[in-house]
C-alpha cells in the first residue's frame, strides 16, 4: 500500500493552512453553549443578590445586626437573636460532627480493610445518608431529643444535633477524599520506619490532609448554617435573648427570614431581604475561605 | 575506586539483540529530502526552559530515533513535530518546525490539519472505550475523509498493522478487550487508518511484553516503506534494532537555577551513533555508564 | 572505600545485632482503644440510618393502621376533612418538579463540567468551579424566595409572558434545578477530568478537533460518572424541602401542567408538621408516612447511582 | 422552666410559648413588652401551628399553647389528660376573616349565603356572575389558605359548615398569607380571603369585602369584629396556659399576667382586634381561676 | 530478516560503565551466613498469582540485586521481606520469609517490629513533608528508640548518607526544598537512622539523574560495610557495578488465564550471571533482546 507519502510541497500548504476545524461554525456554537451553560448559573446568583439587595436596601443598617426581633418598633427589627443563634448552632455542630465525622474517615480510609463487609456498608450507608433529604434528619432530631430526655426541642443542642446529622456524611466523604489525596509513598515511607498505622496517621497523613479537611468541612458547615427545613420541624421558635449554653432556647437566622418573610408587615419583609444578604454575606464568606484554603494550602502532590 | 571494567568482567552483556535488524541500509550521512526538520527549536513549560536549540531533520522512508536518559525532551521534541504541545498548558515553542518546507508554528497552519498528515502513537496504549471497528473508522470520521467503504479501510488499517487476522472476528467488540501489544497495534492501525505522512511515536513498545514488542518492531520496519517513523525510545537496543538514524539528547543542568534542559548532543547514522560515536556523553549514554 | 570486605565473617556493622532481634508481637493499648473508638466512629453512621427508620416507621404504621394502602396510593383523597391520605398527586408534583429541574440542570451542568473540564485554563477552572459550586451553598430558603418574587413574577410572567399561577411547577422546578447545577457540574467534570490524558491525546492526534473530542471521545469515556452525577442531582431535587415549599403551592394536584400549583411529598410534611392537625390524627401520623416513602425513593435513587459510579470507578 | 418564684415584677426564668401561627405575632409582642420591663424573663414563642402547638403542651413540653380553635374534645384532650396537664383557655382577641378582591373588581358585599356558594365544597361558581347577576361577568380566580391552617378550617367548619368540613379545591392555596395577598392584587377578578391583620397591612393593594349576615353589610373593622356586627366571619383567638407552669414558674404567671392585663395595647401593636369589654371581663375571670 | 546482529554492528556498545566498580571480592559461591531467605515464596493478590516459589538467600553484608522485565514481580518479593505487602489490600503471602532464621510471617510477629529491622528506600524519593530534621528523627521517634542526643543521630545519619555537607545549614527547612537525588539520599538516611539490619531498595535511582545516580550507588557500596541490602533494579549497568550477587526473574504466562506470573529464572555471583549465565532467558534478557 503506497500512501500519502508522495505529497508534494504545495498540496500540503494548501492542506495546512485551509479553513481551521476549530474554528468552524460548529464548534463555536458549541463553546458558546458550554460558555452559556457556565455562566447562566453565575448570572443567576447575580440576578437574586442583586434583586434581594435592592429589596433589602432600606435596612442596611447596624439594627439589623444589633436587635431583637421587634412588633413594636417594626423598622427597627433586627436579627441578633438568629444571627447568635447560628453562630452558636455552627460551633455546637461542628463540635458534634467534625471530630466524629474525621474519626470514621480515619478508620475508613487508614485502618479498614477496604473488601471487608463491614467497610462496605458503611461506605454505603454514608452515600445514602448524603442523599437523605434534611427534613427528614429534623424528624430523626425530634427523636433522638426525646430520647435523650429533653422536653423542649428548640434548644442549641436539639438543632445542632439535627445539623450535626445533616453534615456527618459531608465531612466524612470530604475527608475521606483528603486523605485519599495523600500519597501512598508517604504513608509507605512511614510504614517502613516500623510506624504503627495510628502514628502514621496522626503524624503524616492527618496533617498533609488539614487543608483538604478544613475545605470540606467549612462548606459542610456552610450548608447547615443555611438549612431552615430540620429545624421546621424542630420547632426553633422566636426568642429575645442571647444564647448561653447548649441547652438556651434558640433560633436560627434561616428560620428567622422565614418566619418575617410571611409576615404581613412590609417592614418586616424588607428586614428580611436584607437579612438574607447577612446570611448570604457569612455563607459566601464560608465558601471563599475555604476555596482560599483549597487553593492555598491545598498540596497537589 | 574504578579498577576492572564491567564489559572486561562481563563480555557476555556485549552480545546485543540480533532479532529484527534487517538488511543494512544504505543511506546517505544526513537524509537529502527531509520531511520534517526542527530549526533553532526551543520548548518552555511556563518559565522552565525544556529543550534549547534542536536542529534536526528527518529523512523521508527512514525510521529515526531519538534516545536519551530520562527528562531530557525526547517527547517535548517529539510532540513539538505535530503540535501536541498545543494541548499542553503553558507549554511554549520557539523556533521552526518545517513540515515540506512549511513552518507548522506559522499563525496561518491549523494544527489539526497537521495533525491529520502526522500521526501519533503514544507509550501506553491508548484505544478509545469503543468497539475495534469504531477505533479505526474515528479518525477517518472526524476529519471528514472522503471513504468509499468504511469496511474496506478497516480492515486495511488493520492488515497494515498485522492484526487484522487476529480481531476479524471481533470488530465490533471492545478494544478494552484485546491485549496490551494487541492494543499497540491497534492504535497504530488507527493512526494509519487516516493515511498520514509521517508516524510519530513515543515510547511504543516501553509498556508490552518482549513478545510484542518484537511485533511491533517488525510492524514499523514494514510501514517504513510507507510512511516517515520518528520514535522516541528507552531502549538502546530498540533504537539499534529499527531506526536508520539515531539522534542523541542528554539534559544539563543550568548553572543558577540548577533546571535541566534538554539538547541534543549528536546525530548520526545508527551505526555510527552506536558504533563509533563522536561525543563522549553518547559514549557514556550507550555503553551503560549512566541512564 | 569498602577495600576490607572479604566476607564470611563480616565486620561487626553498627546496624546488626548480635543476636536474632526479638520481632514478637508487642501489646500497644494506645493503639487497640484508638482504634476501637474509630471503629464506632464509623458504625455511627449505621446508628443513624437505623435512627431515622425507627423515628419514621413508628407512626407510619399507625397511619396504616387505620388507612388501607389503596387510599394511600390514590388519585383522590377519600374520606372526609380528617382523612386526606392521597399521596399520588404528591408524588406527581415532585416528579413534576424534579423533571423541570432536571431538563434545566442536565444540559447546563454538563455543559459548565464540559466547558470546565475540556475549555478552561486550570487557572480558569481553579476559581469558576467554586463560582459554580456557590450556588450550591445559596440556602434554599432564599432559593424560595427568589422563586416566588422574582422567577414567577419577573421571569415567568413578565418576560416569558406565561399564565402561571401564583405558586406553580415551572418557578418551583427551575429554581430547583439550579440550586442542582452545581452538583451536576461538580460531578460530571470529575468524571470528564478522570478521563485519561491519553484518549484526548489519542484524539487529537487523529486530527479531531476539541468538539469532536470532548463529545466522541471525552463524554463517551465518563458516561457513567456523568449519569451518577445526574441521578445524584436528582435526589438533591426530590429531597429538596423549603423552594417547593414556598414557590411550589400547596394543592395536591394530578395534572401536570407546570403552570399550576403542586404540592410536593417534602412540601407536605413541611406543611403538615406546622399545621393544625391534631398529633396521633391519622392526617398527622400521614406526615410519617410520606416521610417513610421519600426516605424509600432517596434511597432507591441512590443505590442505582452508587451502581453507576461503580462502574465508572471500574473503567479505569 | 427553673424560676424560683420572686415577687411579681422581679421574676426570671423562661417560658415557651408555641402554637397557632395565627396567634403567634399576639404572644410575641406581649413577650417583647414584657422584656422590656423584665428583660431576666425569657420567653421563647413558637410558630408550629395550633396542632403541632398542642402536642407539645399535652406532652407536658411547653407552658402556653396558642390556639386559632378551641381545643379538639377528641383527639387533644385526652391525651393532655393522660399526661396530667391541667390547663385553663383564655380568649385573647378577636380575628375578622377578610374577604378580599382584586381592586378593579365592581363588587362590594357578599351575603352570607353568596360566601357559602362561593367557597363550599365543590362549588360551581366560576364567574362573579353566577353569585348574582349584577355582579360582572367575569372568571373568578382564588386563593385560600392551606389547609393545616386554623384559617382555612374555621371558614370550611364554622362558616361554610359542610360535614366534610373543607372547601373546594380549585382555588389556588398557600401557607403563606403574603401569597394570598400577592395572588389577589395581582390577578384581575380574583377574590381570597385571610386575617384581618394582613388585610389591614395590604388594604392599599386588595379590597375588602362587606358580609351581608341578614342585617345589612359590615365592613370588616375592629369596631364591628368587637361589636360582634361582624358575623358569621370574627372567630376567636386564644392561648392555653398550663395551670401547673403558671403555678410554679413565676415566670409564666408574670408572662400570663402581664399578657392579659395589657391585652389591649398588645392587639394593637400586634394589628390584632382587641376583645370587647364583656369579653375581656371574661377573660380575666378566666385568668383569676387559674391562681385561685 | 535478521542478518546482522548489533553486537557485531557496534561493538563500542559492550563497553560497560566502569565508574562504580569496586574491588572484587572474593564471595563463596553462596551466602554462608544468609540474613534473610524466602522459602518456597508464593505471593498473590487477590486471585492473580503474582510470584511463584522463589527460594533465594540474601548474604550479610552483601548487595543482592533482583533484575528482571517490568512485571515479574521484583517489587512483590521485595515487598515480602519487611511486610510491606500487608498494607496491600488482596496481598496474600504463601510460603517462608526467614528474617535470622525466624518467620517473619509467623503469627507471634509484629510486622512494626520486622519494619524497624528491615527498613526499605523507594524508588520515588518519598520524604515527609516535615524539615530534614524531622524526617531523619521520625523514624526514631516512631519506633521510641533511647536517644541521647537527637541532634547527633541525625548527623550521623545524615553524614552516613553523604548528606551532612549539603544539608547542615538547612536542618529546618522543607525537605521538599532538596533536589531529588538529595531527597532520595535523604530517604536513605532516615531509613539508616532507626539502625536497621538489612535495607531494601526498590529501584532506588530510576527517578534519578546520572550525577544523582552516581552518588547513591558510591553510597550503596559504602553502606555494604554495615547493613545487609537488597537492591531492586531495572539498570542491569547498574546491578553490574553495585551487586555482589544477582537473581533474575521473569514472567511466564499462564497458559490458560495468560496471566503472568513472576518467577525467579537464576541467582548467582554477579560476575556470573553477567558473564556466563546458566539459562537461556538470563542470556537473551542482559544481552538486550528484550525487556
Ligand atoms: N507538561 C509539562 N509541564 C511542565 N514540565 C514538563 C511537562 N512535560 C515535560 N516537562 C518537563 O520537561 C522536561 C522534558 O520532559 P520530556 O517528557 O520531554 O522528557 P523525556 O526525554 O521524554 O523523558 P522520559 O524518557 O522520562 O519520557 C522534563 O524535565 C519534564 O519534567
Ligand atoms: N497491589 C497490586 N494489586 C494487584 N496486582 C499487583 C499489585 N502490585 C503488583 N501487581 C501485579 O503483580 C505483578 C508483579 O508486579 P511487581 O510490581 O512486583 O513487578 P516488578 O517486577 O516490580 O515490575 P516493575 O519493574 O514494573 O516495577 C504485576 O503483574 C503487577 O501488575
Ligand atoms: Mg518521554
Ligand atoms: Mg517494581
Ligand atoms: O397556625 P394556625 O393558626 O393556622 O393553626
Amino acid at each position: 500500500m503506497s500512501v500519502a507519502t508522495q505529497t508534494a510541497a504545495s498540496t500540503v500548504a494548501a492542506t495546512l493552512s485551509g479553513r481551521r476545524r476549530d474554528r468552524n461554525v460548529g464548534s463555536l456554537v458549541f463553546l458558546g453553549a458550554l460558555w452559556s451553560s457556565l455562566f447562566f448559573g453565575v448570572m443567576v446568583l447575580v440576578a437574586l443578590i442583586v434583586d434581594t439587595a435592592i429589596a433589602g436596601s432600606p435596612r442596611f443598617d447596624l439594627n439589623l445586626l444589633t436587635q431583637y426581633e421587634s412588633t413594636i418598633r417594626k423598622d427597627e427589627t433586627g436579627f441578633r437573636a438568629g444571627i447568635l443563634g447560628s453562630l452558636w448552632l455552627m460551633g455546637v455542630t461542628a463540635l458534634m460532627a467534625i471530630p466524629l465525622g474525621i474519626a470514621a474517615a480515619i478508620y475508613l480510609e487508614e485502618f479498614a480493610t477496604k473488601t471487608s463487609r463491614f467497610n462496605r456498608v458503611v461506605e454505603i450507608n454514608l452515600q445514602n445518608l448524603a442523599a437523605v433529604p434534611s427534613i427528614i434528619y429534623g424528624m430523626l432530631a425530634v427523636a433522638i431529643m426525646g430520647l435523650l430526655g429533653y422536653n423542649y426541642k428548640g434548644i442549641v443542642l436539639g438543632g445542632a444535633m439535627a445539623l450535626a446529622l445533616l453534615i456527618l456524611p459531608v465531612i466524612v466523604i470530604t475527608t475521606r477524599e483528603a486523605l485519599r489525596a495523600v500519597p501512598d509513598e508517604i504513608r509507605q515511607g512511614s510504614y517502613a520506619l516500623g510506624a504503627t498505622v495510628w502514628q502514621t496517621t496522626w503524624r503524616n497523613t492527618l496533617p498533609s490532609a488539614v487543608p483538604g479537611i478544613a475545605t470540606g468541612t467549612i462548606l459542610g458547615l456552610s450548608r447547615a448554617i443555611g438549612e431552615a427545613a430540620p429545624l421546621l420541624i424542630l420547632g426553633l421558635a422566636t426568642v429575645r435573648f442571647d444564647p448561653t449554653g447548649v441547652e438556651s432556647k434558640v433560633t436560627a437566622l434561616p428560620m428567622q427570614i422565614y418566619n418575617l418573610s410571611s409576615a404581613p408587615q412590609l417592614d418586616f419583609q424588607v428586614a428580611a431581604s436584607a437579612a438574607i444578604i447577612v446570611l448570604l454575606v457569612m455563607i459566601l464568606g464560608m465558601n471563599a475561605l475555604a476555596i482560599f484554603i483549597r487553593n492555598k494550602f491545598q498540596r497537589s502532590w | 575506586m574504578a579498577s576492572a571494567t564491567s564489559s572486561d568482567t562481563f563480555p557476555q552483556m556485549a552480545a546485543l539483540g540480533d532479532v529484527h535488524m534487517s538488511a543494512e541500509r544504505r543511506l546517505p550521512d544526513s537524509p537529502v529530502n527531509p520531511v520534517m526538520e526542527a530549526r533553532d527549536l526551543n520548548v518552555f513549560y511556563g518559565d522552565f526552559h525544556a529543550v534549547h536549540d534542536v536542529n534536526l531533520s528527518y529523512g523521508r522512508n527512514e525510521i529515526t530515533a531519538m534516545i536519551g536518559p530520562s527528562g531530557c525532551g525526547k517527547s517535548t521534541v517529539l510532540r513539538c513535530l505535530n503540535r501536541m504541545n498545543d494541548l499542553v498548558a503553558g507549554a511554549h515553542v520557539e523556533g521552526e518546525v518545517l513540515y515540506h518546507g512549511q513552518d507548522i508554528y506559522q499563525k496561518s497552519v491549523d494544527p489539526i490539519a497537521v495533525r491529520t498528515q502526522i500521526g501519533m502513537v503514544f507509550q501506553k496504549p491508548n484505544p478509545f472505550p469503543k468497539s475495534i471497528y469504531d477505533n479505526i473508522a474515528y479518525g477517518p470520521r472526524v476529519t471528514g475523509m472522503k471513504v468509499d467503504n468504511m469496511d474496506d479501510l478497516v480492515e486495511g488499517a488493520l492488515r497494515g498493522a498485522a492484526l487484522w487476522d487476529e480481531v476479524k472476528d471481533k470488530l465490533k467488540q471492545s478494544a478494552y478487550g484485546l491485549s496490551g501489544g494487541q492494543q499497540q497495534r491497534l492504535c497504530i492501525a488507527r493512526t494509519i487508518a487516516t493515511k498520514p505522512d509521517v508516524i510519530l511515536m513515543d515510547e511504543p513498545c516501553s509498556a508490552l511484553d518482549p513478545i510484542a514488542t518484537a511485533r511491533v518492531e517488525d510492524l514499523m520496519l514494514e510501514l517504513r516503506n510507507d510512511f516517515t517513523i520518528i520514535v522516541v525510545t528507552h531502549n538502546m537496543q530498540q533504537a539499534a534494532r529499527v531506526s536508520d538514524r539515531t539522534a542523541f539528547f542528554t539534559a544539563r543542568p543550568d548553572e543558577t537555577t540548577g533546571n535541566r534542559t534538554g539538547l541534543l548532543v549528536e546525530y548520526d547514522l545508527t551505526s555510527t551513533i552506536f558504533s563509533n560515536p563522536n561525543d563522549k556523553r553518547t559514549e557514556d549514554y550507550i555503553s551503560g555508564r549512566f541512564g | 572505600m569498602a577495600q576490607n570486605a572479604t566476607t564470611a565473617s563480616p565486620p561487626p556493622g553498627a546496624g546488626l545485632p548480635a543476636s536474632p532481634p526479638d520481632l514478637s508481637r508487642r501489646p500497644r493499648p494506645g493503639e487497640q482503644v484508638i482504634k476501637a473508638v474509630l471503629v464506632l466512629s464509623a458504625g455511627a453512621s449505621i446508628l443513624i440510618t437505623f435512627g431515622i427508620i425507627a423515628a419514621v416507621i413508628e407512626p407510619a404504621l399507625h397511619f396504616f393502621e387505620e388507612v388501607p394502602f389503596g387510599q394511600f396510593f390514590a388519585t383522590e383523597d377519600i374520606g372526609s376533612r380528617e382523612y386526606r391520605p392521597a399521596v399520588l398527586p404528591l408524588l406527581v408534583g415532585t416528579a413534576l418538579t424534579t423533571v423541570i429541574a432536571l431538563a434545566l440542570a442536565v444540559p447546563l451542568g454538563l455543559g459548565a463540567a464540559m466547558y470546565l473540564s475540556e475549555y478552561a485554563s486550570p487557572r480558569a477552572r481553579k476559581w469558576l468551579k467554586p463560582t459554580v459550586e456557590l450556588l450550591a451553598g445559596v440556602p434554599s430558603v432564599v432559593y424560595g424566595f427568589f422563586a416566588l418574587f422574582f422567577v414567577t413574577p419577573v421571569v415567568l410572567q413578565g418576560w416569558f409572558n406565561l399564565e402561571v399561577n401564583f405558586t406553580n411547577a415551572w418557578a418551583a422546578g427551575i429554581v430547583l434545578g439550579v440550586m442542582i447545577i452545581p452538583t451536576v457540574a461538580s460531578l460530571s467534570e470529575d468524571a470528564l477530568s478522570a478521563v485519561p490524558m491519553a484518549l484526548r491525546q489519542g484524539s487529537y492526534a487523529m486530527g479531531a478537533n476539541r468538539m469532536q473530542t470532548t463529545l466522541r471521545v471525552v463524554l463517551p469515556a465518563a458516561l457513567s460518572g456523568v449519569a451518577a452525577a445526574i441521578v445524584l442531582g436528582l435526589s438533591r431535587a426530590v429531597g429538596e424541602t423549603m423552594i417547593v415549599t414556598m414557590a411550589g403551592g400547596a394543592v395536591k394536584n394530578m395534572s401536570v401542567d407546570p403552570s399550576e400549583p403542586h404540592m410536593t411529598m417534602t412540601a407536605f410534611i413541611a406543611i403538615t408538621a406546622q399545621g393544625e392537625n391534631p398529633v396521633g390524627s391519622v392526617s398527622y401520623n400521614m406526615l410519617f408516612a410520606v416521610g417513610l416513602l421519600l426516605f424509600i425513593i432517596t434511597f432507591i435513587i441512590n443505590a442505582i447511582s452508587i451502581a453507576f459510579v461503580r462502574r465508572f470507578r471500574q473503567a479505569y | 422552666g427553673n424560676a424560683e418564684g420572686g415577687e411579681s415584677g422581679g421574676a426570671s426564668g423562661s417560658v415557651a410559648v408555641d402554637g397557632s401561627s395565627t396567634v403567634y405575632p399576639m404572644s410575641n409582642t406581649a413577650a417583647e413588652l414584657l422584656s422590656e420591663e423584665n428583660p431576666d424573663i425569657q420567653v421563647s414563642v413558637g410558630f408550629s401551628g395550633t396542632g403541632g402547638g398542642f402536642e407539645k403542651f399535652c406532652a407536658g413540653q411547653t407552658d402556653i399553647s396558642d390556639a386559632s380553635r378551641p381545643i379538639k374534645e377528641d383527639e387533644e384532650v385526652p391525651v393532655c389528660e393522660e399526661n396530667g396537664v391541667e390547663y385553663t383557655e383564655l380568649l385573647v382577641a378577636t380575628d375578622a376573616l377578610t374577604v378580599v378582591v382584586h381592586p378593579d373588581l365592581a363588587v362590594d358585599c357578599l351575603t352570607t349565603d353568596q360566601v357559602v356558594e362561593l367557597f363550599g365544597p365543590g362549588s360551581d361558581v366560576t364567574s362573579w356572575q353566577d353569585l348574582d347577576p349584577s355582579f360582572p361577568d367575569a372568571e373568578i380566580a382564588g386563593f385560600i389558605p392551606g389547609t393545616d391552617s386554623g384559617t382555612y378550617d374555621y371558614m370550611a367548619a364554622d362558616v361554610v359548615g359542610d360535614e366534610s368540613e373543607s372547601l373546594r379545591e380549585d382555588f389556588e392555596v398557600s401557607e403563606d398569607d403574603n401569597i394570598l395577598v400577592q395572588g389577589v392584587s395581582g390577578t384581575e377578578n380574583s377574590v381570597g380571603f385571610f386575617g384581618y391583620s394582613y388585610y389591614e397591612e395590604n388594604a392599599d393593594t386588595v379590597k375588602a369585602l362587606a358580609i351581608d349576615d341578614g342585617n345589612g353589610c359590615v365592613e370588616p373593622s375592629a369596631e364591628t369584629a368587637q361589636a360582634g356586627e361582624y358575623t358569621p366571619l370574627a372567630r376567636p383567638l386564644f392561648i392555653y396556659v398550663s395551670n401547673s407552669a403558671y403555678a410554679d414558674n413565676a415566670a409564666v404567671a408574670e408572662y400570663v399576667d402581664f399578657y392579659i392585663e395589657n391585652l389591649a395595647d398588645i392587639a394593637e401593636t400586634a394589628q390584632f382586634i382587641p376583645l370587647n369589654d364583656d369579653d375581656y371581663a371574661a377573660t380575666q375571670d378566666a385568668l383569676a381561676g387559674i391562681s385561685g
